[in-house]
């Protein structure tokens, strides 16, 4: 039962992978920042399977910390630094 | 393996289903208002799914109540910065997509 | 532990990086962006450094966990006088640098 | 034990690709969210290095609060820039 868990831990990494290849090419700012709301989501999944995987019952509290700080950079995000509509070429 | 392992690994395959749906619709879905909406599919069932399937499993209650503590503060928080950003893309004056316009 | 040298090994290639980016970035935020990654990359040499025995050293951890902490504050006071810099003058890079 | 090391080393190319993408990129906006991945990504690597404690400061502040800061000093100095335009 490990083993799948790091196995999904692994597959999810993967996937936070290909967002990341995706948000550093993406078209609009806006969406490179939903990328990063992504990255905060899948990375307290990763962390949670990890914590079932070995790793101990105190990533359990990392990835507490994680989804409740994550979220923060969305609203910063969204009421300090999108300010222009951003086009294809910006 | 008793049922509660395979019904753990079957919520934890399908929560990491859900997870590569999100990271799909993000990559291929045309504007910013689905592109939430396909965000919103990887929080809350995709880590919804991986939290209950690792709380089935989980060593003591504590542990589990814990796990399972996260899902309704992520479903919060992903709610709160959804409409944050919609509403500052709509203030921002971009137009949803509809059929028919360029992707 | 080979996780622990292998994470050693990114660090220095991290702190490579960050050193080269704040020499070259003329640009004052991604110079502060560049600053950050060398600190990283210099905690992930002594955590990772740190995990020899059975029990990882827990000197190292403490210094990194502080570090974490001035470098944040480090960053905080740079951003302030980048701000500073671009409110009086308008520019976002040193003087020495804008002749190259 | 292999699996781990699988994992070990995807994470430490996307460690380096987003410290490089972060620095390479010309872009300001673009740097900030990659680096803010990258706090992220190194919240995952001091797990993987068995220290919650400072996997657990890193989350707090590598994710959370240099990346609010970074994100608040951007828009200002955007916003700045275009009053200077308009004026």
């Amino acid at each position: 039962m490990t083993t799948l868990a790091l196995a999904i831990a692994l597959f999810l990494l993967a996937n936070l992978v290909v967002a990341l290849v995706a948000a550093a090419r993406g078209p609009t700012s806006a969406d490179r920042m939903l990328m990063a709301l992504l990255f905060g989501t899948t990375g307290t999944g990763i962390l949670a399977l990890l914590a079932a995987a070995g790793a101990g019952a105190a990533a359990v509290d990392v990835a507490l910390v994680l989804a409740l700080l994550a979220a923060i950079g969305g609203i910063a995000f969204a009421k300090r630094a999108w300010r222009a509509r951003h086009h294809v070429s910006d | 393996m008793s049922a509660i392992d395979w019904l753990s690994a079957l919520l934890l395959v399908v929560g990491a289903a859900f997870f590569f749906a999100g990271t799909l619709g993000l990559l291929r879905f045309p504007d910013v208002y689905s592109r939430l909406h396909a965000l919103a599919k990887a929080d809350n069932l995709g880590l919804g799914c991986v939290l209950l399937g690792l709380a089935l499993r989980a060593d003591s209650l504590a542990v589990a109540m814990k796990l399972l503590l996260i899902w309704p503060l992520v479903l919060t928080a992903s709610a709160g910065v959804g409409f944050a950003i919609a509403r500052r893309a709509q203030t921002l004056g971009i137009r949803p997509w509809r059929q028919g316009d360029a992707p | 532990m080979t996780s622990g040298l292998l994470f050693a090994l990114v660090g220095v290639a991290l702190f490579a990086l960050g050193v080269a980016g704040v020499v070259l970035i003329a640009q004052l935020p991604r110079r502060i962006l560049a600053f950050n990654l060398m600190g990283s990359g210099a905690f992930l040499v002594l955590v990772g450094l740190a995990q020899r025995g059975d029990l990882p050293d827990p000197v190292p951890h403490a210094m990194v966990l502080t570090g974490i902490v001035v470098a944040v504050a480090a960053t905080a006071l740079a951003l302030a006088l980048v701000r500073r810099l671009h409110a009086l003058t308008g520019r976002l890079q040193l003087p020495e640098d804008d002749g190259d | 034990m292999t699996l781990g090391l699988a994992f070990d080393l995807l994470l430490a190319c996307a460690l380096l690709w987003s410290a490089w993408r972060t620095l390479s990129t010309p872009r300001l906006d673009r740097a900030i969210i990659l680096f803010i991945a990258f706090g992220l990504l190194m919240t995952i690597a001091w797990i993987r290095l068995s220290a919650p404690d400072i996997a657990l400061a890193e989350a707090a502040i590598g994710a959370g609060l240099t990346g609010a800061l970074l994100l608040d000093a951007y828009g200002a100095l955007r916003q700045r820039k275009r009053r200077r335009k308009a004026s």
